[in-house]
């Protein structure tokens, strides 16, 4: 390892400093200028670098009430780098589809500038707004300065996390329903949920306003809530016209009509036909034909559960539970807190520690969730039925919740057999 | 030397099948140009010079006594120069060298044999099936009776070549050992249980075998208090495969009063299109009613009658509920989709529908 | 139970007398007149009906130097029906195609007439000739005459399985390779592993002359081998158009073009083209225009593995090994053996008790299990390649084989890592 | 009451996001009509009544100072009536109300902040990361900086909106863990052998945890000689998630000497068309090398140019690949097929090719 110096060199990062793509390490080194652990942090990393190490530590810190929403990191090389010896971040509950007023944000870049060291992510994979470089005491003072402008903390640990959305009916003509309230309304009403970890372990919702999935939900949430509608494609055939006319029935044809994944567009001259009942809402020709076609007007939302990424698993994918719920009424709403409580209470109770709800379904089964949960069977939810014929009927015998085998299980034995005839 | 051949393996191997060939397909052997059909079961096939060799596949019950088998030779001798062949589906086919021949060949094989003609093209042909009560040691249901009550309610599909889509295969299992073929529809003998250990039999077979046998390590040893070595089933771990039962009678799976019948489809082994494809869930729980088995023919009729409705040309059965989906399977047949459709095996998570894409 | 009569009567089972499907209970309750235990066959049949129940038990019964080849069979209802007290079943290995003399079945019938019960499945599911109804004495018998006719046992138990292969160059036109030769060869090379059990479990030969696979090997066999070419699909666009006049050409178009699963294939007027590098050989469109379309002249196999029905870990399907292999040549047909050999090899050192290729397979991996027999990873051995991301590295963590965990296996730990240092 | 409000939590939950909409967005909120390119990088949302609000998209390094991002607000002050966005994909999005402002806006991004303009239509977008050795505890490569890299090579493709045949999504992750998405491309780091226990830290974590933890069983308390309980790790059962390195420093599965890249290709998340995919193994053991990682961009780029070169227009990259085969992948980039490629996991079986269709 290097030696401790007086001016920090950072010859293998400044291999960044300059190309075209926005230099994230000439943007900290010119602020190291006002805030010197920047400069100790490009420090340490150019020893990363050059060693192919990290040298962070993980710890523990939590702000007085929450369970979370702090990652707190201290580093081998303080000695060198005295400034870093505890480098924390802040994770912040950013507003829905993170759209800012500069005045917000402004607010935010005061109070970093005030008690941390001043870098920013925009945003964090989960969503959150992320404040890094705090120590032991600032983190303290920058959480109570971020209360009293609003703000709140993120989620860490096992409990529920800041949700995303995709900016929606903010700014999108294809969004079946509102993202951004469901959100907030969402972040709102499980607050508690999200700040003091109670769950097994992680819950992530993420939501996008149609099957396009800006929003990322179905492979990186627990819960994806997913825009549809169930009535029939809007078309505009005037446009459908003049769509034809630009581009050539042959394009038409091409990326649209052959790339509907149940083929159940037709093309006659320069009118469009779909057969609707056959349409899966997969936004396809919509999107490619977005002047002309729009979703139909009974919007709702497709629920799926058990998206997650790699650790332990592999990869999973939300599940589609609930083919269709429409989210307009406060009765509507009331449905999906029912649905995502009874949910938190049947994985609260069954799952082991650290077992995301799409790994506590991998483990019991679709099926015995179900039931669990008080959702009747729908074969939208699978892609075809069991090719297995070994079927287990739980009326005779029950599924198995728990991860460990039970010491003294049911059995079936000769003896006891026996035993009924004497 | 006629003792020491009746104590030692001959080892002859297979019949020599050049001996067995038509004269015409030993002389056109690897040379065929093309076929055609000229009616249900009957086909023509020709060779690169012109010969023709005549095909009429007549429907078998496979399980035959040696007279009926001489009755057929008799028949194969007087039009097919002594040459005949059985298919992959226990058929008949008897191979004419004479275009002229087939008519006669026809009304002897109906009248002396009682065997129907069919089974080529797009029909239902013969169905695969088992041993069952005859002469198997395992069986929940019986074989060759249940598959002569359904072909008696297949006699259209199987004697017309375009009444259906495409072909439909169709396969007979008597136990979830499974000694049936996959097919385009499958009908299965289902255990609803895990085996009940019959005590009087315990220690009749080798112990530790029954107990490795076991895919997934249910079955353990266990003292009684008498101080005798017996079993036990943990009952949630079995998954009622009948494995340890045709290891040792004593594991009984078979229950009279629970076992069931059940449907799969969309079974396929040709690599044409989608490819091959295993069947899957459509019905559970129908009666094991013999004679007759009415609720297995009523429900096979409501399969190919919602098939040949819906589906297109050459779309054999797992391919047309592919494109139309399950969702609109079960609501075009009627039979209900219940948790026990969901797959729960460790590939489980590979069937469920992970996209929000969704139908209405 | 019913109780013992003179006339044995069999009401459920005359239910299947009439109706127009040929009736097996039918000509046996005719040859019964012949053969009494046909008749107590029935009858026990026909308590089968009542009951609902089985009356079979299972027994192990060998001809000297075999192995395998009968089913032996005593009845639970001996009482009743004395003359099946035994009643085995012997299999005998067919033809291959199952093309017959009449002579050579005729022969089958008198020898089976004199020595058993003259019952006769033709054919049993692997393909074997079933002989059923001999007893203890007359299963001896019958082989002996069977042997001195030519005739020989097939498989049964941990032993190469009887062959069977689709009617092939015999008389069909899309057969790739000489799918009898390659049966009657392989029975002969390995008659001995037929008749001695000496495998780990049942292992089966299916073979088809193209991918329609009509001797349905993809699920039912351990090795199928199905016929491929290599090179182009020939066209004779004479036909072709033809065929185009005849159909119409959106019925090209429906059944032809838009099936092709590659969708190689394009229509210019009443010419086809075919793009045969995407060709992947599946057979459907020379199906349907079977005068106009033919496989190519570079004829060979595709080799998959692992295939067999439901027990224990449900159905699985043959993987494609060797994608082509030319099958004509003595030095082709010896790489054929020489693959089968190394197969048998490697499972037979590896495998467990009752583990049939395919479930080893799936037990140590597909990438191992080239390894141990050698072949070389091809992309098209897979559909996709792996998406969980724990690749487990063999350089440094040798697969397992075995299926019982090691008593002492590998282990990483701090002690080791103290005692490395000191 | 200072007092007691810093001692609780306050639970403010999420700012009001109708306080933080452009006042465009807040009018015609639920209201938009259509929307339209009108360069790389540029959108018009049009609402049913005709108002227009345009979108800048600037690509940003989503780690910056709070100099920078007050930059941005000054930007955003001037042209875009005081309110901007930030996507899901870590970009800037300027909200503008006015045409004209276009070009003066850019013109500012590009000269004070040094932002591109693209990431719209069917470009590469920002690359989606994580903390690396800047921030986390776990990495074994870099986030920032390895995506500052490969961006660097990338600007073509981000700043044109047709040079591709469909958007491409690339992420990067810097451990097993993958807290990075999946991706069209995704460029992860691999772990190449099981944890190497540093003895000096066994004691530090609670080891019934660390324990539970291996979602394989593979960790183990051990009693050593002299009394002290410490952890060993089955080698052949463990798989080298790193799981236990979360739960517990000591549990060391980085690996400077063997740890490597692998670039996995093909995932998605939208439901369109084919609907969401997982992203599958194209290629292993690129080495980790700061600063520029030059051999993944090499990498990247074959892909990339493999893509463009033939796949349809509208096809995703995982869709490209289903259609011309993973054996043409390999053929077209050059890339090795290893056995490394074959799925070993509990759903391998799924994964293999069951069928006879081959292509030469
Ligand atoms: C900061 C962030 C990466 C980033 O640079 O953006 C991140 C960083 C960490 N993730 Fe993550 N994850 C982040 C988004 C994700 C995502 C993506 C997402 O949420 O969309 C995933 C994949 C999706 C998912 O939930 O599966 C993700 C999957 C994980 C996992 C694996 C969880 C699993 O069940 O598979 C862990 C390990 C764990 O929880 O034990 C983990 C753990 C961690 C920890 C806390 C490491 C640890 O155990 O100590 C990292 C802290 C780094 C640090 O120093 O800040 N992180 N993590 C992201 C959170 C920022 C935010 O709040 O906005
Ligand atoms: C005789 C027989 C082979 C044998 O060696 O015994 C045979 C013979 C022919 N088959 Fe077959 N197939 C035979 C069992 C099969 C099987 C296996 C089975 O039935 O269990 C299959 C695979 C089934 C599956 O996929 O599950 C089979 C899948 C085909 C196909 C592919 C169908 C498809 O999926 O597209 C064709 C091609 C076609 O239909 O045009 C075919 C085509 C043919 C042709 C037209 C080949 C030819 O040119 O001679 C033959 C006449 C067929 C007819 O019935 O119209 N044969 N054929 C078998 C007759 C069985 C029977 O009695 O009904
Ligand atoms: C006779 C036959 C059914 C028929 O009526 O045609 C049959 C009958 C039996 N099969 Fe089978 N199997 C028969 C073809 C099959 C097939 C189909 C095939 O070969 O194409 C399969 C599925 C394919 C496969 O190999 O997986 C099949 C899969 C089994 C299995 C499960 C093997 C597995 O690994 O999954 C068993 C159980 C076992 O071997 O332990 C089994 C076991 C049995 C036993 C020996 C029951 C036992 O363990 O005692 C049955 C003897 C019945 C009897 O009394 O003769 N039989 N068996 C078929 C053999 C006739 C012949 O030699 O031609
Ligand atoms: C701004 C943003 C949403 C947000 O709330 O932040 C967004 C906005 C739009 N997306 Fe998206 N998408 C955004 C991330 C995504 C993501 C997630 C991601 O990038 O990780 C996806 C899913 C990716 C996946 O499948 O893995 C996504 C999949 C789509 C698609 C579906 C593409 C396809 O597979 O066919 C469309 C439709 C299209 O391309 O026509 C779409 C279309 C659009 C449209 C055209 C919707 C509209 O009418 O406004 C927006 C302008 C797009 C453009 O770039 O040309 N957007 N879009 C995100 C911009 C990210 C960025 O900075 O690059
Ligand atoms: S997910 Fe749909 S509604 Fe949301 S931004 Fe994307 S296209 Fe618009
Ligand atoms: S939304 Fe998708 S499924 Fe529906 S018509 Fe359009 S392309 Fe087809
Ligand atoms: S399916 Fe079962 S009962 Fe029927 S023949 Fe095979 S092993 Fe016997
Ligand atoms: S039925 Fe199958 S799973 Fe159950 S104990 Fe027997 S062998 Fe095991
Ligand atoms: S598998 Fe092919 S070669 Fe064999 S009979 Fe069927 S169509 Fe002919
Ligand atoms: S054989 Fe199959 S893949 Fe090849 S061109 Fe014909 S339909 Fe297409
Ligand atoms: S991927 Fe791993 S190393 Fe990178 S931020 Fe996530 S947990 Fe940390
Ligand atoms: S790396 Fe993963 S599999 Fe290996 S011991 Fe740690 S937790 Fe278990």
């Amino acid at each position: 390892m290097s030696e401790k110096k007086k001016k920090i060199e950072t010859p293998m990062v400044d291999e960044l400093l300059d190309g075209p793509w926005p230099s994230f390490a000439k943007d900290l080194k010119e602020w190291s200028s006002k805030k010197p652990q920047v400069g100790q942090l490009l420090g340490q990393l150019n020893q990363s670098y050059e060693d192919k190490w990290n040298y962070w530590q993980g710890t523990v810190l939590n702000v007085d009430g929450y369970g979370g929403g702090v990652i707190a990191r201290y580093s081998e090389l303080a000695e060198e780098y005295p400034d870093i010896a505890q480098f924390h971040t802040i994770r912040v509950i950013p507003p829905a589809g993170w759209v800012y007023s500069t005045e917000s944000l402004r607010n935010l870049c005061d109070i970093w500038e005030k008690h941390g060291a001043g870098i920013m992510q925009l945003h964090g994979m989960t969503g959150d707004i992320l404040l890094l470089g705090s120590d032991n005491k600032t983190t303290f003072e920058a959480a109570e300065e971020l209360f009293e402008n609003g703000w709140d903390l993120g989620g860490s640990g096992g409990a529920l996390r800041t949700l995303a959305c995709c900016v929606g009916e903010a700014r999108c003509e294809m969004a079946c329903y509102d993202t951004m309230k469901t959100t907030t309304d969402l972040t709102n009403r499980y607050i508690s949920q999200l700040h003091r970890p109670e769950f097994p372990y992680k819950y992530k919702f993420k939501l996008s306003g149609c099957a396009n999935d800006c929003g990322c939900s179905m492979q990186r949430s627990d819960m994806p809530i997913i825009g549809t509608w169930k009535d029939d494609i809007r078309v505009d055939q005037k446009e459908v016209a003049a769509f034809v006319t630009e581009h050539g029935a042959d394009f038409v044809r091409d990326n649209v009509i052959n790339r509907c994944p149940t083929r159940c567009i037709t093309l006659n001259k320069k009118k469009i036909e779909i057969d609707n009942k056959e349409c899966v809402r997969c936004m396809h020709c919509i999107n490619v034909m977005h002047k002309a076609l729009r979703p139909g007007v009974e919007k709702g939302v497709t629920i799926l559960l058990g998206g997650k990424r790699t650790l332990k698993i592999g990869d999973t994918m939300g599940v589609q539970l609930v083919p269709f719920m429409p989210l307009k009424t406060e009765e509507d709403y009331d449905k999906l807190y029912d649905l995502v409580e009874r949910i938190w209470e049947f994985w609260g109770e069954n799952a082991m520690d650290h077992e995301r709800v799409g790994e506590f379904i991998a483990r019991v089964g679709l099926g015995t969730f179900l039931d669990g949960v008080g959702i009747d069977p729908d074969a939208r939810m699978v892609k075809a039925p069991r090719t297995t014929p070994y079927i287990k009927f739980e009326e005779i015998t029950p599924g198995r919740m728990g991860g460990e085998a039970e010491d003294d299980p049911a059995v079936s034995n000769a003896e006891v057999e026996q035993m009924e005839k004497a | 030397m006629a003792d020491e051949k009746r104590k030692g393996p001959r080892d002859n191997g297979a019949p020599d099948y050049k001996k067995n060939l038509h004269p015409l397909m030993a002389k056109n052997y690897g040379q065929w140009s093309y076929h055609e059909k000229i009616k249900p079961g009957v086909l023509v096939h020709v060779a690169e010079n012109g010969d023709k060799l005549y095909t009429v596949r007549a429907g078998s019950p496979r399980t035959m006594s040696v007279d009926t088998v001489r009755k057929i030779c008799d028949i194969a001798d007087k039009y097919c120069q002594g040459h005949l062949r059985f298919t992959s589906r226990a058929n008949v086919e008897f191979l004419l060298a004479k275009k002229k021949d087939i008519g006669p060949l026809i009304k002897e094989v109906k009248e002396v044999l009682g065997f129907p003609i069919g089974g080529t093209g797009h029909s239902v042909s013969n169905i695969l099936h088992t041993q069952g009560w005859l002469h198997c040691n395992l069986p929940g249901t019986d074989a060759a009776g249940s598959v002569k009550a359904l072909m008696d309610t297949l006699m259209k599909e199987f004697e017309s070549d375009n009444d259906l889509p495409a072909r439909v295969k169709i396969s007979a299992s008597c136990c979830q050992i499974n000694c049936g073929g996959q097919g385009d529809i499958a009908i299965n003998l289902q255990h609803h249980h895990p085996p009940v250990i019959k005590p009087e039999g315990v220690g009749i077979c080798e112990l530790p075998k029954v107990v490795a046998i076991c895919p997934v390590a249910a079955i353990r040893p266990r003292q009684q208090d008498d101080g005798v070595t017996t079993l036990e089933v943990v009952d949630e771990k079995c998954m009622y495969c009948g494995a340890c039962h045709g290891q040792c009678p004593t594991m009984e799976i078979r229950d009279a009063k629970t076992d069931t019948l059940t449907i799969w489809i969309g079974g396929k082994t040709a690599s044409t299109r989608n490819g091959p494809s295993f069947m899957k869930l459509a019905v559970w729980g129908l009666p094991n009613n013999p004679p007759r088995w009415t609720e297995v023919s009523d429900a096979v009729h409501k399969i190919l009658d919602a098939y040949k409705a819906t589906a297109y040309k050459y779309e054999r059965m797992g391919e047309w509920v592919e494109r139309i989906s399950w969702q609109r399977f079960f609501e075009l047949t009627g039979f209900p989709f219940t948790k026990y459709h969901i797959d729960d095996s460790a590939m489980a998570r590979t069937t469920y529908n992970t996209s929000a894409q969704v139908r209405f």
